[in-house]
Formats: structure tokens, sequence, C-alpha cells
């Protein structure tokens, strides 16, 4: 059988791969916003890995609540961006400073 | 009020029953079963009707000579200039041409050449299916044009005989 | 870790020999519908259809597909290579890989899961893929457009199909396709498509517009957007397009057969005398006879009626189809809950 | 090691080297793709975890709805591959540094020393009747029913903040009335009218 830390690993690396997206690509917020979806999933993982081996059902439960938020965040992420790319004609993080002083 | 309230009750209804589709399957379905109108071409064909304005014929008297006597009306009223016509007076002094052409891929096959033939010489045919292997099969020569009219001289004949009531 | 793998080999030949079995029939399948797709549209419309090839036409598929095989596949110099040739097979394979859970008879199914319905669900939701790269990959706004159109399309009718599953799941109490067939024994009285006829009609049509036929073939309006998000398309790339078009009719319609109609469960079960007479019939004829009948259906419709405007099928999607399965959800869950029979008790 | 060993690994292998490409993909289609094959691998992965449903939920909505909506965002606006790209290499070196120890850190806790389940063998080995569906059901509509209306009510927040955010009215475009259209009756387009004869 696979051991619990080899699943762990997979998600550490994921977790930490998609750490380096964000930051790498603070151009693109859609990219960016992909990258949160992969942090999620690295998650989801560990949560899923550890349901199987404590034989405890809740960490899937919880898996299936981030799904739903993650869902939701991924409409309303994409909504802003659309909206971001009608008014101002670029989805750059950079650019978006409008605020300060 | 009452009255569009009941419209859209009644068109709710039908909506959701599918009425209107259904009523279009079911025509749909008894031309499934109708006798079916395809006509297998090569071997079937549609009958054609003796003015069908077909490939270009030049036809004889029933004694060999020909009718044509160079007048060149067909030539004038052709649309597409399709028709070259030369001509010279032969030994025994009537008038006929040396060279009669006709560009088929100038024909429009509209049949003017036949209407103004005062000798009924130059005659459209039945002929719908021929074709052109080489360049310059397109121009069709006064031999070619006499012998289609020679090879169908009775069909041509019994179509004339048939239409002049109507002419 | 070789010699482990090595001592699954005669497990794993011998699921191959299955999947070969499952699929042969059909590829076989999909070349006779296209087949009859034209005889069947022809005979509508007074016409007799391709009757040159073998007798009566019978060989007409192979013709065409010998000539599909042998044709140049032309790529368009702008688009994305990669992309455009990955784009067919990721819209055959999602077509293809869901048969896994499809019960043919009583014991005839490759994989029996749990989450049966949820998996060939998810499988015909991955479809949309090919479409949306095929028409990016190929770099033309008509194979864009078709494809935007195609993609929303699919995705919107999704919704209204798993509501009317939801249905489904409620009235059979199990995700097993198997289950779910067993749930409906007895006569054709008992199966599901008269306790959720409405259900029944939404997953029908929905099952229409998510595999982009007609009336709902608007993602390939021939007279606006040439061919939809397959125009660039040609010889064995556009045949793989084609036959996952067909491939996923044929997966709806065996839905259907073992949603709503009973599978493979003789329509005259217990009824005395009749199913005496029948019970000759394996279950396999009485599930192939449903599916030909929806499959007919298909050509039926494609013959019947003009296509839809745009945004009369976001419309019908949105506006009528789920607003029916959400008001017949509970009406199903209170038929179970008061066990009203002959369905539910 | 059995098949189940050989397919977790070429999963995670597949999980990671697409995350990759979805990380450091020039062109944001393609990292798109990438990450719908992530997705794919994980479920894969959640299924030998016996997580089935949430496997087919994670392709169904993943896969299916929202990914498909990033590419058609992606598709449908039109970004500027070549300046995306500018600041990626200034700051790489730096981020994959910071990458490379939050790595190293993450599978140090994992060292069996310090990490109390690493010794944790495989629960429950469940036979074939096991439904994960139906016990996911029966505690998620128990204990976390409260949970899950909270969840229903946010999606239907979001559905609606969507809509209202992305959508704009027509601007000076006459628009199609279906409702008009479909509520015509044929009395009001045709009046037939019989002439007086004199």
């Amino acid at each position: 059988m696979i051991p619990l830390t080899h699943f762990l690993v997979v998600s550490a690396i994921l977790f930490s791969l998609s750490l380096v997206g964000v930051m790498l690509n603070r151009k693109n917020i859609i990219l960016v916003l992909m990258c949160i979806e992969l942090m999620l999933l690295a998650v989801n993982t560990n949560f899923i890995a550890f349901a199987h081996y404590l034989g405890d059902l809740s960490g899937q439960i919880f898996v299936f609540f981030i799904l739903t938020v993650a869902a939701a965040e991924a409409a309303i992420g994409l909504a802003i961006v659309v909206l971001l790319f009608r008014n101002r004609g670029s989805i750059d993080v950079d650019q978006m400073n409008q605020l300060k002083g | 009020m009452m009255k569009t309230w009941l419209r859209y009750c009644k068109h709710y209804l039908n909506s959701l029953l599918l009425l209107e589709l259904f009523a279009g399957l079911r025509v749909t379905l008894k031309y499934l079963f109708k006798k079916k109108i395809t006509v297998q071409f090569p071997e079937e064909k549609t009958p054609i009707s003796p003015r069908f304005r077909g490939l270009l014929a030049l036809r004889r008297y029933p004694n060999g000579e020909e009718r044509c006597i160079a007048c060149k009306l067909c030539e004038a009223v052709c649309p597409a200039l399709a028709i070259t016509i030369d001509s010279e007076q032969r030994e025994d002094g009537s008038r006929r041409t040396t060279k009669y052409e006709i560009d088929m891929f100038k024909c429009i096959n509209c049949g003017f050449c036949e209407e103004s033939c005062p000798v009924d010489s130059i005659v459209v045919t039945p002929i719908q299916h021929y074709h052109m292997e080489q360049r310059g099969e397109n121009i069709m020569t006064k031999e070619k044009l006499l012998a289609i009219g020679d090879l169908y001289e009775q069909q041509l004949a019994a179509d004339r005989a048939e239409d002049a009531p109507y002419r | 870790m070789i010699m482990g793998l090595l001592e699954e080999l005669p497990a794993f030949a011998w699921i191959l020999i299955k999947i070969v079995a499952i699929l042969i029939p059909l590829l076989l399948g999909v070349a006779y519908l296209t087949f009859a797709e034209r005889k069947v549209i022809g005979y509508i419309q007074g016409r007799i259809g391709p009757n040159r090839v073998g007798f009566r036409g019978m060989l007409q598929p192979f013709a065409d597909i010998i000539k599909l095989v042998f044709k140049e596949i032309i790529i368009p110099v702008r688009s994305n290579r990669y992309l455009f040739f990955v784009a067919p097979i990721f819209t055959l394979t999602p077509a293809l890989i869901a048969w896994a859970a499809i019960p043919f008879a009583p014991n005839l199914i490759l994989a029996n899961i749990n989450a049966g319905v949820l998996y060939v669900f998810a499988m015909s939701s991955i479809a949309v893929y090919g479409i949306l790269i095929a028409g990016w990959a190929s770099n033309s706004k008509y194979a864009m457009f078709g494809a935007l159109r195609s993609a929303a399309q699919t995705i919107s009718y999704e919704i209204s199909m798993g509501f009317a599953l939801v249905g489904v799941l409620i009235a059979a109490g199990s995700m097993n396709f198997q289950d779910i067939i067993l749930a409906q024994q007895g006569s054709l009285l008992n199966w599901f498509f008269i306790p959720l006829l409405p259900l029944f009609m939404v997953f029908w049509i929905s099952g229409i517009a998510e595999t982009n036929r007609a009336p709902f073939d608007l993602a390939e309006g021939e007279s606006e957007i040439v061919a939809g998000f397959h125009v660039e398309y040609s010889g064995v790339s556009f045949a793989l397009f084609f036959l996952a078009e067909y491939a996923s009719m044929i997966l709806i319609s065996f839905l259907l057969a073992i949603l709503f109609l009973g599978g493979w469960l003789s329509p005259f079960e217990g009824i005395p005398g009749l199913d005496e007479w029948f019970a000759w019939v394996p279950g396999l004829a009485w599930m192939l006879l449903k599916v030909s009948f929806f499959l007919f259906a298909y050509l039926w419709l494609r013959a019947t009626f003009p296509r839809y405007r745009y945004d009369q099928l976001m419309r019908l999607g949105w506006k009528v189809l789920i607003p029916t399965t959400i008001v017949w959800i509970p009406v199903v869950a209170v038929l179970v809950k008061l066990n009203v029979g002959p369905w539910f008790s | 090691m059995g098949i189940i060993d050989f397919i977790f690994y070429v999963s995670a292998a597949l999980v990671l080297g697409s995350a990759t490409v979805v990380v450091t993909s020039r062109n944001p289609v393609r990292s798109a793709l990438a990450l719908v094959l992530t997705f794919l691998a994980s479920a894969s992965i959640w299924m030998l975890a016996y997580a089935e449903f949430l496997a087919l939920i994670l392709i169904l909505v993943y896969v299916g709805a929202v990914m498909t909506l990033f590419l058609f965002v992606i598709m449908m606006l039109d970004i500027d591959v070549v300046t995306t790209r500018q600041r990626f290499v200034r700051y790489a070196p730096l981020v994959i540094a910071m990458g490379v120890i939050l790595t190293g850190l993450l599978l140090l806790a994992l060292k069996p020393d310090y990490f109390v389940f690493a010794h944790l063998q495989s629960a429950v080995d469940y036979g074939l009747s096991y439904s994960n569906t139906a016990e996911l059901g029966k505690i998620l509509y128990t204990e976390y029913v409260l949970a899950f209306e909270v969840a229903a009510v946010l999606l239907l927040v979001a559905i609606i903040a969507a809509v209202s955010l992305a959508h704009r009215k027509p601007r000076d475009c006459k628009t199609q009335q279906p409702v008009a259209q479909m509520m015509v009756d044929p009395k009001q387009r045709i009046r037939l009218v019989k002439p007086e004869r004199k």
C-alpha cells in the first residue's frame, strides 16, 4: 500500500509550486487565480489522504465544502477579472494601484 | 386582463405538452412511408420536352441539300456572339456558308438562333449530356453540326411537327 | 516493480479484451448510424438516400471511412499545431471512456461501479475541452465562435441534465446503473418514465442539446459559421470529431433507455401470458430495441425541426428546462416518501 | 509493487509535472489545459484514497465547469502574452529559491522523527459494496446539514454576485424579446377585412 507520507509529499510539493506560481505570474491575474486553485487542490489532497488513513469521513466533508467555496470564488474572481479588463484594458496585478495616494 | 391571462395559460399548457412539436413529428413520420420520388439517373431519365434547348444542330432538306442560306440572321441575333458565319456563292449560283461555327463556351442555349432562322436550318436539339475533352472541341464546326442534324433528323422533324401549332 | 506489474498482466489482458469487445460493436454502430441517418432523413424528405455501394448502399459507411482516411489533413498556417492535433483525441476519448460503466445486459458490464451515473456524467462533461481546444487551436473566427457557442451550450444543458438525473437518483435510491435498472422491475408501467415524465423529457431534450444535434446544432450552423469548431479539420482528424459526436449520441440513447425505460428489462415482465411468450428474448435485445428507438428519434427530430436561434437556445435551457426539473424534484421526493405505487412501493 | 502503487506514482508524477507547466507556461491557454490535466491526475489519486465521490465531483465541477470558465475568460480577453512575461525572468531566481526552501521545510516536517502519523498504515480496506457516496451523504445530511445549507446559500450569493458583476445592459442595440415574440397572437398581426361590394 502507499504510505501516507507519499500523499503528503505530493501535496507539499504541489503547494509550494503553486506559491511560486502566484509570485512569478504577477502580470496575469488569471494565472494567479489558477495557482490559488492549485493550492486548494494540494490542501484537498491532504484532507483526503488523512480522511482515508484515519478512517474518518469528516476530512472528505471538509473537501466538499472547500470545493464549493472555491467554485464560488472562481466564479466571482473571473467576473471581477472580466470587469477589470473591460474598465482598464489590462489584468496586470502591478497596475492595480489606483487607491495609492 | 382576464383574457390575456387565459391566453398565457393556454400557451404554457401548449408548450409544456409539446403539442406543436408532436404535430410536426406526425407530419414527418407520415412522409417516411410515402412513395419516394428519386430518379435513379443514369438508368432512369425524366421525360424531356420537345422544346428542350440543348445542343445545336444544322438540318438538311430531305433531298440532302443543306438548309442554311447564309442569311446571317442567327449571327445577328445571337446575344452571346457565339456564331460565326462566312459565305460564298456556289457554282450553281446559290448562296451557301463556307464556315458556320458555334462556340459552345459562349452559347447560352437561348434558342434565338432557331427562332430567327427563316429556313429552319439551325435548330436546338434535346441533347443535354455532352462533353469536351480537348481544347478546341468547344467550337462546333459546320460538319459537326450537320452530322448531329443528320443523326437526329427524324426526332428533330417530329419535334418540330409536334410544336408547329404553337409557333 | 516490473515483476509486480507482470503478475497483473493476465487481468489486464482480460480487461483489454472486454474493452475491445465493447468498442468494436460501438464503432460499427457509429458507422451504421451515419448510414441510417442518411437513409431516414432521405426517406422523410421523399428521397431514398445512398443506395449504390453494396446491396441497397449497405457498404456506404465503409466507402466513407476509406475516403476520410485517405484524405489529406490540412493544417492552417497560423494554427497551434500541437493542440490542433490533440483536440480530436480530446473529443473522442471522453465519448469512449464513459462506456466503461454502461450496462448492456444483466451481467454484461465492464465496471459495475457504485458511482456509475456520476462517472458517466463526469466523463461527458470533459468533452467540452475537445471542442474548445479545436476552436481555439484552429485560429479561425468561425471555429472560435462555434467552439464558444457549443461550449456554452454544453455547459448550460449539463445543468438541466444533472437535475433530471437527480430525480432518477431519488427515485432509484442508487447511483449504480444496475440498481437503477432493477429498481424499475415489473412491467413497462413500472418504468421511471411515467412518474418522471417531465424529467424524462428534460433529459431527452438536453441530451440532444448536449450532443450538439439538430435542432440544437447551431454550433455548427452551416449558414452562418460554416461548420463551427471543426471547419479547419479534414480527413482523419475530422472523422474523429464525427465519431465522437455519434458515439455520444449512442451514449445518450443508452442513458435514456437505462434511466427511464428500464434498460435491459422486458416490457412485459410480470404480465401473465405475455411474460412467458417473450421469455426467450435476451436482455441485450430489449436494450438495443429501446436504444434504437431513441437513435431513430434523433434522426426524426433532425428531419422535423428548424434550428434554434442562440438566445432561444439559452432561454430554453435556463428558463424552461431547469425550472421544470426544480419543480419536479420535490414532487418525486414526495412520491418516494409516500411510497406511491407501483414505482416506489 | 502492485498496479495500485503504479497508478499512484504515475498520477503523482503527472500532477507535479503538469503543475509545473501551469506555473511556467508562456501561454495562458496552455497553462489552463495543464491545470485540467492536474485536476484529472489528482482525481485519480483521490480515487485511490477511496474518495470516489469527491474525485468525480472534482472532475465534474472543476474540469467540467470552473476550468471551462477560465478558458472562456482567457480566450475572450485579449491578453498580451509578451508583456505579461517581462517580470518573470527578473524575479525567477528569488522566487524559485523561496519555493525550494518552502518545499524543503514542508518535507522536513514530514520526517518520521517529527511527524506523528508517519507510521500510520492504510485504514480499513473497504469491500466492493462500500459506497463512498452513500456514506458521505449520510454524514453530510445529518451532522453537517447546517454547513451544507450555508454552503448552498453561499453558492446562490456567488451566482447573483457573478451575474450582477459581469452583466451589462446592451447599449444602443435592439434585442430580441422572446416572450413577446412567442405570445404574439395572429389576430394582432393580421386583420382580415371583407371589402364591401358596391
